[in-house]
């Protein structure tokens, strides 16, 4: 009897996924490519005093991440699902949670890490500074994860239906809302001058609360998207 | 009973833009609902004796 | 050794089976065969326990595979009808994923050999699956059982788009899996060609 | 997930709810239309004026009814789906899909109700108070499942996968109030809070009372009337009651 180990499982799923990501390269780009433009309407929008900038600088970013993990999470799971391979996932003698812990890392590699590691830049356009660039990129750090992990469960649930794209945006986006709370207000309040600890500890937990569910409420989405 | 007049018992105290809006709105989401559910189940229904 | 017991199935709100008892024994092949919309598909994808039964249970080794869930699904191999493969990814990292994604061994010369073994000449296994034709993908997909250890092989019309040696190559690679007291359960509208009394025929109507 | 108990619903088939329900809903909607009169005579004859709100506080008895239905329903939603996904039950799926208009409508009501008794008592139509905000989340969360359920043409998948978000949100609702909470109270903008409303006279508390289980009744009749209309509609569909043909027996050679 043949069976991978979990970590063997969770390495395989991983690797195809960051595999087919490099052989995708523009779409990552995209996605960079997005937050960046997005990032930079606000200042054209609003006006250029560094004094608004600064205090909605927050909110902007915390908004750009979130729509670019929504643009990305249409790729999640329908590439698989249409060319057959997720029916082969569910078949991996391994618990299917695990494998959508692969999936959901390798989606936090290509559409989450490029943002958190762009935010310290597209803080100083905001004219955020020392330790609120600091904040800013850990807050992202701590929350985009999870914003993957819910997505995800948005995403099986919708997987292969008609104007699927929308409708996951629709179902995620109120998930969503304690996250962007915590990332958003983690920031604004080092900008205040009081301390961000019981933010980010409160985005931590957001991540050990969505890691310990939303895998098992994905796994189940996926199996009843697949009937 | 404490509304001296009709014209009293609407203006609600001078509130009566409030307070009339917010019953009237219930009132026609709930009439609206058992009606929309009654003319649902009319067509289901009708449309089950056909087939 | 495989049963269904009772099993009844539908597909939307439409019944395709129902009471549908049967035995695979070690050794022998069961041939799925019924028309286009026949629920054959549906059943071979209740086997693998991707859907629900309406009623009945499966079992294997006389237990219910709900209970046994990722314990069953190591004992199968399935090849949909979908094929299963990244268009991206050439026919040699297809194989290596899915294989050790299974637990089967994936070394280079293993992988080789299995494509190989289905026909597919070496230039082909360093080029992205996406420029290969539908039949040779079909083939890469096949592949997978020219790796498999797994008792049970579910095949969902295996032989379609495939080529005259193709489907003999696939033939032999079942029969010898028989031999070795494998089980396989196929959905197919032809005839297979393996001279053994082991094959029995559930044919599914609309 | 896959119903492997014993299917208890096997006995409470859609097709015997159909009449059950069609015999209680007259009986719940005379005890709401009742409940209903009642609470609104208490509430507009027998309850004094307020003393620091004037009357405008009678627009609590249809908005605290309202927002508590809608809490209520949603957390009774999320229950049948639980119990439709862990028993395999049908007709637990189809009393969750018969509840969650409903609950959206009382979720409107609480959110019109509320800006129309915030704008004389607070002065603004709108404040992002932690109860509104999470009022307005659940508002997008009934229409989320609501949307989600038709655009799943699948009715077992359509059940299934409704089922699974009811359940994720009804996790999500309480943090979202927190959150908003912890969020709110650090904008210092919003200093009024519903929760210092002043303590009320005994036939205020009647009044809005009686109203609250008035709105009950009419939930529990207009489900019930929704629920058949579902069972009618379903019936519709070709694999209730005659079966499709059967398969050959299996022939061996």
């Amino acid at each position: 009897m043949s069976q991978p180990s979990m970590s063997e499982a969770l390495r395989g799923v991983i690797r195809r996924d960051l595999l087919l990501a490099m052989r995708h390269r523009s779409d990552v780009a995209m996605s960079v490519f997005f937050v960046v433009i997005v990032a930079s309407l606000f200042p054209l929008g609003v006006g250029p005093e560094s004094a608004v900038l600064r205090v909605i600088a927050s909110g902007v970013l915390w908004v750009t991440a979130l729509l670019a993990c929504l643009l990305s999470l249409g790729r999640l799971f329908t590439a698989d699902y249409l060319d057959g391979v997720l029916e082969q996932t569910l078949l991996i003698p391994q618990p299917l949670a695990v494998l959508v812990v692969g999936k959901v890392f390798s989606h936090w590699v290509i559409s989450g890490l490029p943002v958190v590691l762009l935010s310290p830049l597209l803080g100083l356009q905001f004219g955020l500074s020392g330790d609120s660039l600091w904040v800013l990129t850990l807050s992202l750090l701590l929350g985009t994860p999870t914003l993957s992990m819910i997505g995800a469960i948005g995403a099986a649930l919708t997987l292969g239906l008609r104007g699927s794209g929308l409708l996951v945006a629709l179902l995620v986006l109120p998930l969503f809302i304690p996250v962007l709370i915590f990332g958003a207000g983690a920031v604004t309040n080092s900008l205040a001058g009081i301390g961000s600890e019981a933010n980010l500890s409160l985005l931590g937990a957001c991540f050990l609360f969505s890691f310990a569910f939303a895998p098992w409420a994905t796994a189940v989405a996926l199996r009843i998207a697949l009937e | 009973m404490q509304w001296g007049s009709l014209a009293e018992f609407f203006a609600m105290g001078g509130y009566g833009l409030y307070v009339w809006p917010s019953f009237g709105v219930t009132a026609l989401c709930m009439g609206g609902e058992v009606f929309a559910v009654w003319r649902r189940h009319a067509a289901a229904a009708g449309s089950r004796d056909e087939s | 050794m495989f049963q269904t017991v009772a099993l009844s199935g539908s597909r939307g709100e439409r019944q395709l089976f129902s009471d549908v008892s049967v035995t695979v024994k070690p050794g022998t092949l069961l041939a799925v065969v019924g028309e286009n919309g026949s629920g054959k598909t549906s059943f071979l994808r209740m086997l693998c326990g991707l859907l629900s039964p309406d009623g009945g249970a499966i079992l294997w080794q006389g237990k219910d595979i709900r209970q046994l869930k990722e314990l069953y699904s190591a004992q199968l191999t399935y090849v949909g009808h979908l094929n299963g493969i990244k268009d991206e990814l050439t026919p040699v990292e297809n194989l290596t994923v899915s294989a050790s994604l299974a637990g089967d061994e994936s070394s280079g010369a293993i992988v080789q050999k299995a494509l190989e073994a289905v026909g597919l000449v070496r230039p082909v296994h360093r080029l992205p699956t996406r420029v290969l034709s539908q039949g040779q993908k079909r083939r890469v997909s096949l592949a997978r059982l020219w790796l498999s250890t797994r008792p049970l092989w579910l095949l969902d019309e295996p032989f379609a788009s495939l080529d005259a040696a193709a489907t003999s190559y696939l033939t032999q690679r079942l029969h010898a899996h028989l031999n070795n007291g494998g089980m396989v359960v196929v959905a197919t509208h032809q005839e297979i060609a393996i001279p053994t009394d082991s094959i029995q025929h559930l044919r599914l109507t609309r | 997930m896959s119903g492997t108990g014993i299917n208890w619903f096997k006995y409470s088939s859609p097709q015997a709810l159909y009449p059950l329900a069609g015999r209680m809903i007259p009986w719940f909607a005379a005890l709401a239309l009742g409940l209903i009169g009642v609470g609104l005579y208490v509430g507009f004859f027998v309850a004094p004026t307020d003393v620091t709100q004037g009357d405008a506080y009678r627009i609590i008895f249809v908005h605290v009814p309202a927002a508590w239905m809608s809490m209520f329903l949603y957390v009774i939603m999320a229950i049948w789906a639980g119990l439709g996904l862990g028993l395999n039950a049908r007709p637990s799926f189809m009393m969750a899909q018969a509840i969650a208009p409903t609950g959206a409508m009382f979720t409107f009501l609480a959110l019109f109700t509320g800006s129309m008794w915030g704008k004389p008592t607070w002065g603004a139509w709108w404040v992002w108070d932690a109860r509104l905000t999470s009022e307005l989340i659940l508002l997008f969360q009934y229409i989320g499942i609501i949307l989600l359920r038709s655009s799943i043409d699948d009715l077992r998948r359509a059940d299934r996968a409704s089922a699974v978000l009811a359940l994720v949100g009804v996790i999500n609702v309480p943090i979202i109030y927190f959150s908003v909470r912890w969020w709110n109270t650090l904008h210092q903008g919003a200093s009024v809070s519903i929760t210092a409303a002043p303590t009320m006279a005994g036939t205020m508390v009647t009044a809005m009372l009686v109203m609250m289980f008035g709105f009950w009744m009419y939930s529990i009749a207009v489900t019930l009337a929704r629920m058949r209309c579902v069972i009618v509609e379903r019936e519709r569909h070709p694999s209730w009651g005659k079966q499709a043909s059967m398969p050959d027996a299996v022939e061996a050679r």
